[in-house]
């Protein structure tokens, strides 16, 4: 865990991002927060139950699969798939969640507090709440429970309970609102475990470290597979989690390209997007600045992508600032460049990816093809795909319902 | 700097809260000159956010009222140039931070200047991050009003020594809205407060009845009222402004009794 | 792989079960298969490729993960997890099916053909199929196709065509009727991946080699863990393939109880039942000599479960044998008791655990607690839940239609 | 052993394929005596399986009509009796293995033998395992009539000389069915099993038009009809019974010139 001490210095903001903009209520317990996890990141006990939870309970390390299938008909660069699909529960989200629950077990804390959008990171933190004994309670928008039933009844089935938010949109962004209202009036028990790399100082720091593990070991295997670094990585972003622990490793390594792949849903230059890097501005919100979707008096857009995960109006502070500075490079994907790489996939390589790493998949689509052979790309596979399959059958207008 | 520190010294101050273009424009300008001309000390006007993530239903039932009345951070502004033709009270802002960086924070405090606005409160600027915002606030003369919470422990000291205009106490946990009981350690906090400053402390959040109002106001040097006032906004009748008046004559009354 | 040729020394029988009851116009293809398996199950090129794809591509070695809430909860025997639901697409299915299509691509296939019930074998041979750019039909008879048309579309997005069968009660065993007439018609180019430890021999010897790798680890892990052998193992059994994975490495460890868990359905004393081995009786079907659940007359019955991948009349014919020589032990769990632990093990261990899998969960709950502390279970997770939860919530009465 | 292999001595034998209990008792016991009485030189009865995974649609429905009139083992029994009452014609059985091994396999050659079946038809008893069979079979005077296909390969000499009563030879790949083509290997196999034994061969599954059946009789010593017999009787008609006469005849007089 040596990245982290390194990456975290001075993290509080990154350049002109980031920051702890977040009512005076929380201040304190955020403080708080952020001196447990200082202290026990570099605390090799803490440590040492992480590691031992991600090895053998999450089910790390995750496979680097050379993607053979996909490079030869591509006919470009070497293609590997960072396979955070084959963790426990599904996607990268435990690897944070773990972290975040770890530190709030050391903290004394007894309750577990989440925002989810598509269910996702309700779910994963339902999951550890299990394993650590602790209170579980999930808040979603409205509008997402009740498209998201069977999510709902996954996270009950796992002892959580979930509130439906009634607020606002009733979406993500309305969940999120909801989780610190009810973290600002609860904190003695309670710990809010945020799911993407954004928020208040300390999240976004917490958040890259614990989801560093990905790029730490991809580091590792294509050392190990190729003898040398790739040329490119590249990940979806919603709030930036997978792809900040992704790109991690590699950012010191200049002659890497870092990728982010944003939802751009009916297209970047529509209403119906979620391309905060390419369409939003700089701003703040929910506890940081970064780069939001919003209007030019600065409030916030409802967004779209047919992928839950990616439907979000902002961004780690993290990834702005690698976007300010061009150390990494963020494009958008519309929802029917995701599908059709959901159904390329599928049919190349046998894996049923989630539709938010199809996006990250559908520029190695287009990539590939233009690096030369002796070029290599890394590709996070966020997640997978079985939560998919319903709504891309219904994108594609094939009737599933039982 | 603004006159606002003076406006507690020699009574206990009535702030009330009224959202911007709640439920239009005409109704926010009467309602501000009803608080204003029926004892309000100074009234607290908030800009609509979205995502209003500090406040309580009631509040944010009113921005969604604001919002379909096509509210925006001009209107705001030209509500209040509607509102100074008939009162001078004073006039503070109560809003996220992202509307005055959007505005542009030179331009946004240029035009609180011109229209005579004393103050901003930000819920989610606390202090740490409070210095990308209060120069520019001050050579504008408007207070940057910090807020301080119970929970707020050893922040209370350094908050409270860098108050100026008034401090904005959280009197309970949780976000806005009308509670019938109030944090014991409220007495506590604004005792450390005072041991490091002389700015004044009115206290928020959850103030409904005028008996709660004169037993904070005891303890305080003022009160801000804001789901209450809001409530009768929202009942939107040909009564309301008279409504408005006499629950601002019956707060004012309550804590003019102590004072 | 050397247990491989230990096993399957006069595998042909297993005592009285077995054998080769098939239309002759296979026969001489199943000789075939025979003699190219028994020259690659000794082929170092063959089990590099298998292992290679085993570790690389179905993420194994699986966990062996130590539950430590359900047996500080239980408070008896120490149980441990072999976890294949971390495979990749979520079952021990896939192991199996790497070493069949592996096999079919020696003999020069280049078509792979499969009966399914709910889905889960169709999907992972669909799967293979497409790593090894094979043609891939599918067989699922008609009332399953309708009761589980998101797999039937998760089959045909990875590129396998799906054949409705019409033929008799439309369900599994008709599915394999229909696989077996397909076969027939052509043999040339074409293999039939059998999805269970079922069939005419070589099958239930393929089966139980390529599905042995389940416990080759689970016993190298848990002497690791442990430093001796469980008292115990339990697995559930629909055909068998999980459960003699399971059992395979144990078998001759007199000491090590093997348990296998039957789908009692309503009741093992109901008609609603699919418990083979305990409510069944000798005959010849799908090509082996083994138990069934049939009539005086021969007739094979319409059996039941909650579980689409344990609803199947028959059993492979070494679990009949092992039945027999009372080597192992065969127990009905009903529907009722498969749900509560799916439940349970949710909620104590933060698994969605297949409900095929959740039954030998609940003989764990019931037979641990009995069990001194100093004793171990090692209890096989075969596979993952995502797929059960909409029916759980409906067995529960909650509604999750969107 | 039986007298099936003399059937074959002097003449190409027609042998039409029914299932019992389809669609009712008496049909089937009508259909056996019509056949018999039109120049069926066997004809071979059908006990339905739930499963019958070597028949194609036409059977499997025939099976299913049967099931739904209440057919089991001892039913089929009791339709051969009644039929032995008004026909000698010699009488094999097709099952699938599990029917004869749950009633008992020497339980049902008993009865078989009581009721003068000539031949048992298993087609998912290869040679491999008719060992299990074939011994109470002969002990009770009935030949467990072997099956060979054109994929057979090696295994055609294996089988052809263990062979009696006669030889089952499958035409076409597949499950049975009318079909209008044949396997080119037809010839080459029935020369093969010529070559080890003196069997007769009778060829199965596909044959429809009295056409067809000439030109297999040509090659060898008997043609089989199922499907096309089965879809007469599906009709199920007051003319089923002539229909069934009728065919019976023009098939028996196209392999009859041929003879
Ligand atoms: C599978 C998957 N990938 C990606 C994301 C996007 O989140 P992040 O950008 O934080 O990785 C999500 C969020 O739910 C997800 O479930
Ligand atoms: C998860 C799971 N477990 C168990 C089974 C039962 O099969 P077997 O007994 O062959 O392991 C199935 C069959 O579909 C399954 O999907």
């Amino acid at each position: 865990m040596k990245e982290m001490e390194k990456e975290t210095t001075e993290s509080r903001h990154y350049g002109e991002f980031g920051g702890q903009y977040i009512p005076e209520t929380l201040m304190a317990e955020l403080d708080r927060v952020a001196q447990a996890y200082d202290h026990y990141k570099n605390d090799p006990d803490f440590l040492k139950e992480l590691h031992d939870l991600l090895n053998n309970y999450a089910n790390r390390p995750s496979l680097l699969y050379y993607a053979k299938q996909m490079t030869e008909d591509l006919g470009g660069a070497k293609i590997y798939l960072k396979r955070e699909d084959l963790n426990h529960t599904g996607a990268h989200k435990i690897n944070n969640v773990i972290g975040q629950a770890l530190l709030a077990k050391r903290m004394g804390k007894t309750r577990l507090i989440a925002e989810t959008g598509a269910g996702q990171h309700g779910v994963a933190t339902a999951t550890i709440a299990d394993l650590f004994n602790m209170d579980c309670e999930i808040f979603m928008g409205k509008e997402d429970t009740e498209r998201q039933k069977l999510n709902v009844y996954r996270m009950e089935l796992l002892g959580a309970k979930v509130h439906p938010v009634t607020t606002g949109s009733m979406v993500l962004k309305d969940a999120v609102n909801a989780t610190l209202q009810e973290w600002t009036q609860r904190i003695d028990d309670t710990f809010y475990v945020m799911g993407s790399a954004v928020g208040p100082y300390p999240f976004p720091e917490m958040v890259h470290d614990f989801q560093s593990v990905i790029s730490k070991e991809s580091k590792q295997q294509i050392l190990e597979a190729e003898g040398k670094l790739p040329d490119m990585v590249v990940a979806c972003v919603g709030g930036g989690s997978n792809a900040i622990g992704s790109f991690a490793n590699y950012i010191d390594d200049k002659d890497v390209q870092l990728v982010g792949c944003e939802a751009a849903g009916k297209g970047v230059d529509t209403d119906q997007t979620a391309a905060t890097i390419e369409r939003g501005s700089v701003g703040i919100f929910h506890g940081m600045k970064s780069m939001f979707l919003q209007n030019k008096y600065g409030q916030i857009d409802k967004v779209y992508s047919i992928s839950a995960g990616l439907d979000y109006p902002g961004v780690g502070p993290e990834h702005a600032h690698l976007a300010e500075l061009k150390r990494a490079k963020y494009v958008g994907i519309t929802d029917d460049e995701a599908v059709n790489a959901f159904e390329y996939i599928a049919k190349t390589e046998g894996i049923v990816a989630a539709i938010e790493s199809c996006h990250a998949v559908a520029y190695v689509e287009k990539i590939a093809p233009k690096m030369r052979k002796d070029q290599i790309i890394i590709c996070t596979l966020s997640g997978r795909g079985d939560k998919d399959v319903a709504s891309i059958a219904k994108y594609r207008g094939v009737n599933i319902d039982d | 700097m603004t006159n606002l520190k003076q406006i507690f010294s020699n009574k206990k101050a009535f702030i009330p809260f009224v959202v911007a273009d709640d439920p239009d424009f005409d109704t926010t300008v009467d309602s501000i000159v009803t608080l204003a001309d029926n004892g309000a000390d100074i009234v607290e006007l908030g800009i609509p956010f979205s995502d209003p993530v500090a406040d309580g239903p009631v509040i944010q039932d009113a921005d969604l009222r604001a919002f379909a009345a096509g509210v925006n951070t001009d209107v705001v502004f030209d509500i209040v140039e509607k509102a100074r033709l008939q009162t001078d009270v004073p006039i503070i802002f109560l809003t996220y931070l992202n509307i005055a960086f959007k505005y542009g924070y030179e331009k946004f405090c240029q035009k609180c200047q011109d229209l005579n606005i004393s103050g901003l409160v930000i819920p989610d600027l606390p202090y740490e991050e409070h210095q990308e915002l209060k120069p520019i606030a001050n050579e504008h003369d408007i207070d940057l009003i910090p807020l301080i919470a119970p929970t707020s422990g050893e922040r209370i000291e350094k908050i409270a020594q860098t108050a100026t205009g008034f401090i904005y106490m959280v009197s309970s946990l949780g976000v806005t809205g009308v509670r019938e009981d109030f944090s014991t350690q409220l007495k506590n906090t604004i005792d450390r407060i005072k041991k490091v400053t002389d700015v004044p402390v009115a206290i928020s959040f959850g103030i409904h009845s005028p008996e709660q109002a004169e037993k904070l106001a005891a303890i305080a040097d003022g009160v801000i009222i804001g789901s209450a006032v809001v409530k009768i906004i929202a009942q939107n009748t040909a009564n309301t402004q008279q409504d408005l008046a006499d629950y601002a004559k019956s707060i004012k009354d309550a804590i003019a009794v102590k004072a």
